[in-house]
C-alpha cells in the first residue's frame, strides 16, 4: 500500500509531462489553427509570406487575446464575464479622450490609465458578485448594458478620429519589433505573465480549486472572496488593455466598439478548452483559441468562401470543440478509474 | 407472515457483476430476498453494497449474472423501470430538490392528478402530512428542502420510499444520518412495512441496528457474496470477521492520554434560532463527545466555532487568542481543522485529485515562495492516505470515483496533514466500515495521546462513551449535560439529549425567536406561528 | 450576394479586375449601387468582384481590403464604414499597387485615390429640407431620425440642414434628434418616441434608407399617418408600399446605380491612367457622359433626385 | 409537537395564496411597471391615453415576452438558450420569403410554419445538450453563430420589404381586439398556455425538479434527456412565433433582425425573479419583466431622459432585481432553518 502511494512520483516528472503535452487540447487546437493557415497560404501565398499578411496574422488577434486571458481566468473559478464588451469600448474611448484633453500625455501613461480604468469596471463586477454572491452571468450582463449606456451618453455624438491622435500613438497599431507586432508582443507578455501565476502560484492554483468545487474551498480556508474580486480585477483591467489596443490599432472609436465581442471571448476560451463550469483549462488554450478564431474569419474570404458564413464556421468551432471536451473527458474518467484497479 | 424462508424471492440476484471501465466493483454479488423480511446487506468500504443497489435500482446496468424480481427476469435501463416494477430505493446520499417543497420532492413525477390531469395539490400535502405523522416528525409539508440538516433530508428520502409502496424497498445506509428517536420510528415503519409482507434491504455499518431489525443477514467481501445467515443463527464478532476477511481489533481501543492546558475555549456562543449560550472548553490531549439527538445543533455549533457559519454572539478563544468569527481561515491558521459531517458536499473538491485534496488545506505549508509543485502535493499526501488505507494507487485518481468510505478517509487525511492544535471532527465514522473504523478511533486517540484537542460530535453512543475523555449534550441548540467519562452512562445521556431542559429551553427560546422574527422579516411568522 | 471569388481576381490578366467592397453586403442600397457598378465593368470588359463584412463596424473593411491587395485586384471601390479605421489596410493596398476609388462614404482625402461624391452634403441636406418645408408649409416642429450617434456623413448632413433651417426657414423648428442606428426595430420604436414625446410634430426627416422605412412603417399604422410629414433619403423598393398608401409624400436619394457605374469607370480611369485624381483631370463614363476630378480628388455625381407617386415605379431598386 | 406540525395547514389557502402573493417577487415587478407607466403618462398623457400610445403600450412588448417565456422554460431547467436571436431573426427572414416564394399562403399556416421551423432549430439544441451532455451555455453560444451565419447566407443581399407581403398580414402587426392588439393576445394566450402547464402538470413540474438538481433527477427516475430537449424545442418555437410576429409588426427583416435580443429576454427572464441556475421562476414573473423592460425603454425618451441612458437603466434593472432575489432568499433561507428549529 505505501510503496502504491510513492508509484505517482516515480514516473520521471519528463515523461508525465511529456505525456500530458502529446494529450492536451493545447497542441490540438494549435494543430488546427497551423492548418488553416497553411491551407490558406496555398490558396494565396501572400496570405503567410507578404509582409502584409505576416504582420496582420499576428496583429489581428491582438484584441482578442487579452480578452480570451481574462475570461479564461474569469471562468476557471466558475464563473463569467459577459461585460468585457462594453468595457473594452469605454476604455478605447477613454484613451481617446485622453489624447483629446491631455495632449502630450505619455503613451504608456494612457496604457496604464487604461487598464486601471478597466480594472475599476472590473473591481465593480468582482465587488458584486464575490461579495453579494449573485451569478456572474447576470451581474455581469447587468454591468454590459450599464458600461455600454455610460460609453454611449459620454460619447454622445462625438467620436475619435485619428486626427485626435498623435502620431506616436497610431503608428504602434502597426509597428514592430523584428517583424513582430508591438501589439501582439504586448499580448503575448501578458499571456505569460498570466499563465505562468496560474500555472504555479499558489493564488493562481486557488483559483482552479475554488472552480472546481466553492463551498469545499471555502472550508479549506481559501480566500474564495478575494480570489474571485481579483480574477474580475484582472479580466477588468484585460479588458482595459483590449481598448486601448482597439484605439491604436483602428485610430478610431464609434459607439460600436467592441459590441458583441464578449461572446467571442468566451466562444475562444471554450475553443481553446476551458471548461465553462470551472476548475480547468488553461490560458495557453484560450489565447491558442482567439489566434484561431480570428485567422479563421481572415481566411475564408482568401480561401473563397461567402463572408456570410464566417459566423457558421466560428458557432461550428466552438460547438466541436465543446462537443470534443465532453467525449475526452468521458475518457479520461474511464482512464482514471481504470489506474485505480491497479491496486 | 414474517416467516422469510419459505415463498418464492421478491429479489433474486445471482452472481451478478459490474465494472466501471476496469474497475471490478461487483465481481459476484449474490442477494436472495423474501416477501415480509427485513434482509441486511454489510461488508467493508467499497464492498460492492451501493453498486449492488444502483444495480436494483437501474442506475447502472449489471455487466452479467441473474436478476429476477418477483421469480421473473428483469433488466432495468432507468429508474424509473425500477420504479415501476415496485422497488423504492432510498441512496446512501440524500437527492432532493432543494427549491421544491418537501411534498413536492416525496411526489414528483407521481403527483395526484385531479381534472385534466393537473396536479391536485390539497390532496398531495394531506398525503405528505399523513406520511411525516407516520414517521413521527414535524415538518411543514409546504417548506422547500432547501435549508434541511442532512437528518432531515434523510427523513424526506425515507418519507419519499414508503410513499411509493413498493415490494421491494431497499435503504443504503439510511441511518447514518439519524441517531435514538429516528432510528427507532424508522425501524417501526420498516416492520410494519414487514409484516404488510414487502421485503426490505437494509444496508448499514451499525450492528446494533442489523441486530435489532433484520432476520437475515448476507455479508459481501470485495465485490463478492460471502454468505447468508438468519441473524439469530450469527454473531457479530462471525460477521465483521467474515466482512474483513481477518479477526478486527477491538472497537475502541482509547488510551487514556495526559490531559495538558486549556485549548479550546468557547463562550456563550449563540446564533438566533440554532444554538444558544454555548460555552465549553477543551484541553489538550482531551477528547470531547458532542452527543445529541439529529439537529440538536451540534454540526452547527462546530461550523460556527471554525468560523464556517456566523454566530450572533459569543467569542471563541484558542490558546487563549481570541479567533476571528465567521473566518475559516483564521481558524485554520490558529490551528483548528475541521472535518465536516457532509463530506460529499462540503469536504472534498471531488474534481479533483486525491493529492490535490489531500494537500489542499497545507498548501500554504508546502509552497515555496509561493510556488507549488504537483510532486510536493504528493509527497505530503502520500503518508496521511496510506496511514488510512485509502484504497487508491494514484494519488492524482479523481476523489469522485471512490466509495462513500475512502472519500471519508481522504478528508480525514487532508485535515489531519496540517497537523493541527485542536481537530473538530463531525460523525468521523459515518458510514464507514469496521476496519477503518476501529483505524480512526485509533488514530483519534493516538492523535490525543500526541496532545492534540480533539471535538468528536457522534450519533453514535456507543462510539461517544468509548471514546471521549468528556461528554458534552447538546439539546435543542443548549448545552444540556458536561459529563466525565466515568458518569457518562447511556442513561444519562439520553436523559439530557431529550427531556432535561428540553422543557426550560423551550420557555426561554420563544422570546429570541420572536424578536429574531422582527429583526428581519415580519411576514415570515405568519407561516410558522400565525 | 458577394461572389467573392478569390481566383478570378489574381489570375485577370489583361482585364481590369474591380473589386466592390461595400459598408455590408444584405443592404439593397449597396447591391444596386454594385450592380451598377458590375454593368460598368461588364461594358468595358474588366472583371468584376463584391466583398464585405456583413455588418458596418469600423474595422470590418479591414481584412477585405489586405486580402484585396493580396489577390493584387486593380482597383477598390470602398464606401468606408469609417474614415480612419480603414486607412492603413488602404495605404498598404495602394503600395501593393492597387488603386483605391472611394464612393457613398469617403475616407479622409490622404488615404483613397479618387473620392466619387454621390451628391454634395449641401445638395442633399438642402433637398430634404426643402421637401419638409414644402409638406408642412413651411412652418412647425420637426424631428431628424438619424443612424448612429456619430456616423459621419449622417451627422454633417444634419450640421447643414440647421444651417439651412436657421437661414432659410425661420418658422421651422428641429425640436429633437434621435438615432436608430440603422436597425429596422430601433428606428422603428424610436419614431413612435418621437411621436409620443412632441405631440406637436408636423414632420420628420430620417436621412437614412433604413431609418426612413421603419418610420414610414410606423406612421403608415399609426393616427399620425398623413398628419405627421416624413421625408429623407429612401429606396424605391423600401418606400413604394408608403408612398402607395399615402403615408409619404415624396423622398430623395441620388440614383445608387449611376453612382456604382460611375465609381466603376472612374477606377478603370485611374487604372488605365487616363486620370491621376488631380483637380480638372476629365473622364468619360459610358452612358452617363463625361466627369470632371473636382477639389481633394472628388467626382459629383449631381444633385439629389425626388421620388414621388409619380415616378417611382420607373425604379426597381 | 404535532400541533405545530398541523398548524401551517391550519392558515386558511386565501390567507396563504394572499401572502405569497403578496409577497411575490412577480407583484413586485408588476408595481414598478405600474410605477413606470404612471410616471410617463403624468408627464405626457398621451402614453397611455392616445389611442396609439395606449396600443404601443401592449403591442411593443409583443416580441419580447414570447421570447422570455421560451428563455424561462430553458433556464428553469439549469440551461440557457443564448440562440433565440438568431432563431428570431432565421424564422423573421423565413416568414417573409414565404409571402415572396407561395403568394397566398394563408397566414395561420405562415405562423405554424414559423413555428415548427424555430422548434426544429431549438430541437437541434436540445440534441447537442440533452444528449450530448454539453453545457447549454457553450452550445447555443454555438449555434448563435451558426443560425445567424444561416440566416445571412441565405437571405445575401435580400432583405424582405413591406411590400413583399400582403396586406392582411401587415395590419396583423396593429389589428386590435376590443382595443387589444392582436399580436400581444398571441403573446398572452401562449403565456397563459406555458404558463398552466409549468404550474399543475406533472411535466411542467418535473422541469423545475430537473434545474433544482438534475444528478437527482436523473436518480430519481425523471426522463431528464426528453424534458431538456423539449423545453428547448419549446424555446425555439417560441422564438419562431416572435420571428414571424417581428415581420409583422416591422413590416420589414434585414440582416440585423433580432440581433442581441437574446441577452434582453434573459434580462427579462431574470428581471421576472427566474433563477439563473434554474429550479425557481415563473413565467409570469419573466413575461412582466419583458414588459417593463421593454416600456422603459419607451418611457425615457418620454420622461426626457437621453436615450442613450436606456441601456444602463436596462442594465441596473437586472441588476438590482437579482441583489433583491439574493437578499431574500437569504432571508428566506433563514427563515427557514428557524423553521425546522421551532418544530
Ligand atoms: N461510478 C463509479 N465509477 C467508478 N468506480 C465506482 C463507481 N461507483 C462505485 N465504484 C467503485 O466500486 C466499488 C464499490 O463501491 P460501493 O459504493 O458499492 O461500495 P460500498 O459497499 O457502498 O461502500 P460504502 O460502505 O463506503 O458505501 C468501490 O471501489 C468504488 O470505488
Ligand atoms: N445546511 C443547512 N441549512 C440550514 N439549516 C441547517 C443546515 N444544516 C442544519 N441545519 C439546521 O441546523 C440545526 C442543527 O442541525 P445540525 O445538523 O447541526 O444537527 P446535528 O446535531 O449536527 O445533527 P446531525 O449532525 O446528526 O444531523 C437543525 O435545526 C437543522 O435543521
Ligand atoms: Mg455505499
Ligand atoms: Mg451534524
Amino acid at each position: 500500500m505505501t510503496d502504491l502511494m510513492l508509484r505517482p512520483s516515480r514516473v520521471s516528472p519528463v515523461q508525465r509531462a511529456a505525456g500530458t503535452v502529446l494529450r492536451s487540447r493545447e497542441v490540438a487546437v494549435a494543430a488546427v489553427l497551423v492548418a488553416v493557415i497553411l491551407v490558406t497560404t496555398l490558396k494565396s501565398s501572400s496570405f503567410l509570406f507578404s509582409s502584409d499578411g505576416w504582420r496582420d496574422l499576428l496583429l489581428t488577434p491582438c484584441i482578442l487575446v487579452p480578452l480570451a486571458i481574462g475570461q479564461t481566468v474569469v471562468i476557471v473559478t466558475r464563473n463569467v464575464d459577459l461585460s468585457v464588451g462594453s468595457v473594452l469600448g469605454l476604455t478605447a474611448y477613454l484613451t481617446g479622450r485622453l489624447f483629446l484633453d491631455h495632449p502630450g500625455l505619455p503613451i504608456v501613461a494612457v496604457f496604464v490609465i487604461g487598464m486601471l480604468a478597466g480594472a475599476v469596471l472590473g473591481a465593480v463586477n468582482g465587488v458584486l458578485v464575490a461579495f453579494g454572491k449573485v451569478p456572474a452571468l447576470v451581474i455581469t450582463l447587468g454591468t454590459l448594458y450599464i458600461y455600454r449606456g455610460i460609453f454611449l451618453t459620454w460619447a454622445g455624438s462625438n467620436r475619435i478620429n485619428a486626427s485626435d491622435m498623435p502620431e506616436g500613438f497610431l503608428n504602434l497599431g502597426t509597428a514592430s519589433i523584428l517583424t513582430i507586432p508591438v501589439l501582439i508582443i504586448i499580448a503575448l507578455v501578458v499571456l505569460a505573465v498570466v499563465g505562468y501565476v496560474l500555472w504555479t502560484a499558489r493564488g493562481g492554483r486557488e483559483l482552479y480549486a475554488i472552480g472546481s468545487d466553492p463551498d469545499a474551498a471555502k472550508l479549506y480556508g481559501l480566500p474564495v472572496t478575494r480570489r474571485v474580486l481579483t480574477a474580475f480585477v484582472v479580466s477588468g483591467a484585460l479588458a482595459g488593455l483590449a481598448g486601448v489596443v482597439y484605439t491604436a490599432r483602428y485610430g478610431t472609436v464609434s459607439s460600436g466598439a467592441g459590441y458583441g465581442i464578449e461572446l467571442q471571448a468566451v466562444g475562444a476560451a471554450v475553443i481553446g478548452g476551458v471548461a465553462i463550469f470551472g476548475g480547468s483549462g488553461t490560458v495557453w488554450g484560450a489565447a491558442i483559441g482567439a489566434f484561431l478564431l480570428v485567422t479563421i474569419n481572415r481566411a475564408l474570404p482568401i480561401v473563397g468562401i461567402q463572408d456570410f458564413w464566417q459566423q457558421a464556421v466560428v458557432g461550428a468551432l466552438i460547438i466541436c470543440a465543446v462537443v470534443l471536451d465532453r467525449v475526452l473527458s468521458v475518457r479520461q474518467a474511464r482512464r482514471l478509474v481504470e489506474a485505480r484497479e491497479l491496486s | 407472515m414474517s416467516g422469510p424462508a419459505n415463498g418464492g424471492a421478491a429479489l433474486e440476484l445471482r452472481d451478478v457483476a459490474k465494472s466501471f471501465g476496469s474497475v471490478v466493483a461487483l465481481k459476484s454479488g449474490s442477494l436472495e430476498v423474501h416477501p415480509g423480511s427485513i434482509h441486511a446487506l454489510v461488508g467493508e468500504n467499497g464492498a460492492g453494497k451501493s453498486t449492488l443497489v444502483k444495480i436494483v435500482a437501474g442506475v447502472h446496468r449489471r455487466d452479467g449474472g441473474v436478476f429476477r424480481l418477483h421469480g421473473k427476469d428483469v433488466d432495468f435501463g432507468s429508474t424509473a423501470e425500477s420504479k415501476h416494477a415496485g422497488v423504492a430505493v432510498i441512496y446512501q446520499e440524500p437527492t432532493l430538490f432543494p427549491d421544491l417543497s418537501v411534498t413536492e420532492n416525496i411526489f414528483m413525477g407521481r403527483q395526484p392528478l385531479g381534472r385534466m390531469r393537473r396536479i391536485d395539490r390539497a390532496a398531495m400535502y394531506a398525503e405528505a402530512e399523513s406520511l411525516f405523522t407516520r414517521l413521527g416528525v414535524s415538518i411543514d409539508p409546504r417548506r422547500p428542502a432547501l435549508g434541511l440538516s442532512i437528518a432531515d433530508q434523510q427523513i424526506i428520502e425515507i418519507a419519499k420510499a414508503i410513499s411509493l409502496d413498493a415490494s421491494l424497498l431497499i435503504m443504503d445506509e439510511p441511518t447514518a444520518a439519524l441517531s435514538g428517536v429516528e432510528v427507532e420510528r424508522l425501524f417501526a415503519v420498516a416492520r410494519s412495512l414487514r409484516d404488510e409482507g414487502r421485503a426490505l434491504v437494509f444496508i448499514s455499518h451499525r450492528f446494533d441496528e442489523v441486530f435489532a431489525l433484520c432476520d437475515t443477514v448476507t455479508v459481501m467481501r470485495d465485490g463478492a457474496y460471502i454468505s447468508t445467515d438468519k441473524i439469530a443463527e450469527t454473531t457479530v464478532p462471525e460477521i465483521v470477521s467474515r466482512m474483513v476477511g481477518r479477526e478486527v481489533a477491538e472497537l475502541f481501543p482509547k488510551t487514556p492520554a495526559t490531559i495538558g492546558e486549556v485549548v479550546l475555549e468557547v463562550e456563550g456562543l449563540r446564533r438566533a434560532g440554532v444554538f444558544h449560550d454555548v460555552s465549553f472548553t477543551v484541553r489538550a490531549g482531551e477528547i470531547v463527545g458532542l452527543a445529541g439527538l439529529v439537529g440538536a445543533g451540534r454540526s452547527e455549533i462546530a461550523r460556527a466555532v471554525f468560523g464556517v457559519d456566523r454566530y450572533d454572539a459569543g467569542r471563541v478563544r484558542l490558546g487563549g487568542k481570541q479567533v476571528a468569527a465567521h473566518n475559516p481561515r483564521a481558524a485554520i491558521r490558529a490551528g483548528m481543522a475541521f472535518v465536516p459531517e457532509d463530506r460529499r458536499r462540503q469536504g472534498l473538491v471531488t474534481e479533483g485529485s486525491v493529492a490535490r485534496n489531500v494537500a489542499g488545506v497545507i498548501r500554504r505549508g508546502l509552497s515555496h515562495a509561493g510556488l507549488l509543485t504537483s510532486a510536493a502535493e504528493n509527497r505530503a499526501a502520500g503518508p496521511w492516505a496510506g496511514r488510512l488505507e485509502v484504497k487508491t494507487n494514484a494519488l492524482d485518481a479523481k476523489a469522485a470515483t471512490m466509495s462513500g468510505g475512502n472519500q471519508q478517509k481522504v478528508v480525514i487525511a487532508k485535515w489531519l496533514a496540517t497537523q493541527p492544535r485542536l481537530l473538530i471532527i463531525d460523525e468521523p465514522t459515518r458510514g464507514i466500515d469496521v476496519g477503518t473504523k476501529a483505524e480512526v478511533h485509533r488514530l483519534l486517540s493516538e492523535l490525543a495521546g500526541q496532545g492534540m484537542a480533539i471535538v468528536m460530535i457522534s450519533s453514535e453512543l456507543p462510539e461517544v462513551l468509548g471514546m471521549a475523555d468528556r461528554v458534552l449534550v447538546v439539546c435543542e441548540g443548549r448545552i444540556t449535560a458536561d459529563l466525565d467519562r466515568a458518569d457518562a452512562t447511556p442513561e444519562a445521556v439520553m436523559h439530557a439529549a431529550t427531556h432535561a431542559g428540553g422543557q426550560a429551553s423551550h420557555g426561554d427560546e420563544a422570546p429570541d425567536d420572536h424578536d429574531d422574527h422582527h429583526d428581519h422579516d415580519g411576514a415570515t411568522t405568519t407561516e410558522v406561528t400565525a | 450576394g458577394g461572389n467573392s471569388d478569390g481566383a478570378s481576381g489574381s489570375s485577370g490578366g489583361g482585364k481590369t479586375t474591380v473589386t466592390f467592397l461595400p459598408k455590408n453586403l444584405g443592404n439593397p442600397y449597396f447591391d444596386t449601387s454594385d450592380a451598377g457598378g458590375k454593368a460598368a465593368v461588364d461594358e468595358f470588359g474588366g472583371t468584376y468582384a463584391e466583398v464585405g463584412p456583413d455588418t458596418a463596424t469600423p474595422d470590418a473593411q479591414v481584412p477585405f481590403i489586405n486580402t484585396a491587395a493580396q489577390q493584387g485586384v486593380d482597383a477598390l471601390v470602398i464606401s468606408a464604414d469609417d474614415p480612419k479605421a480603414i486607412c492603413n489596410a488602404i495605404g498598404t493596398a495602394q503600395s501593393a499597387g492597387t488603386k483605391i476609388v472611394t464612393f457613398d462614404s469617403d475616407t479622409s482625402p490622404d488615404c483613397r485615390d479618387l473620392f466619387i461624391n454621390q451628391a454634395t452634403a449641401e445638395g442633399i441636406a438642402k433637398v430634404q429640407v426643402d421637401e419638409i418645408a414644402k409638406q408642412i408649409g413651411d412652418s412647425g416642429e420637426i424631428a431628424i431620425l438619424s443612424a448612429a450617434a456619430n456616423a459621419t456623413n449622417q451627422n454633417a448632413w444634419i450640421e447643414l440642414m440647421k444651417k439651412d433651417l436657421a437661414a432659410d426657414h425661420p418658422n421651422i423648428k428641429l425640436v429633437d434628434t434621435v438615432y436608430g442606428n440603422d436597425d429596422d426595430q430601433t428606428s422603428f420604436d424610436k419614431t413612435a418616441a418621437l411621436l409620443q414625446a412632441h405631440p406637436d410634430l408636423k414632420g420628420i426627416i430620417s436621412p437614412t434608407t433604413v431609418g426612413i422605412a421603419a418610420a414610414a412603417r410606423y406612421l403608415s399604422t399609426s393616427e399620425y399617418k398623413g398628419k405627421v410629414a416624413l421625408t429623407g433619403l429612401g429606396t424605391p423598393n423600401q418606400m413604394r408600399e408608403y408612398v402607395k398608401d399615402g403615408t409619404v409624400t415624396s423622398f430623395a436619394l441620388w440614383n445608387p446605380e449611376d453612382l456604382g457605374y460611375l465609381a466603376a469607370y472612374a477606377a478603370k480611369a485611374l487604372v488605365d491612367g487616363t486620370i491621376t485624381g488631380k483637380e480638372g483631370d476629365k473622364f468619360d463614363a459610358g452612358k452617363l457622359g463625361s466627369f470632371t476630378v473636382g477639389a481633394d480628388a472628388t467626382v459629383l455625381l449631381g444633385d439629389p433626385y425626388v421620388f414621388d407617386k409619380s415616378n417611382i415605379d420607373k425604379f426597381k431598386f
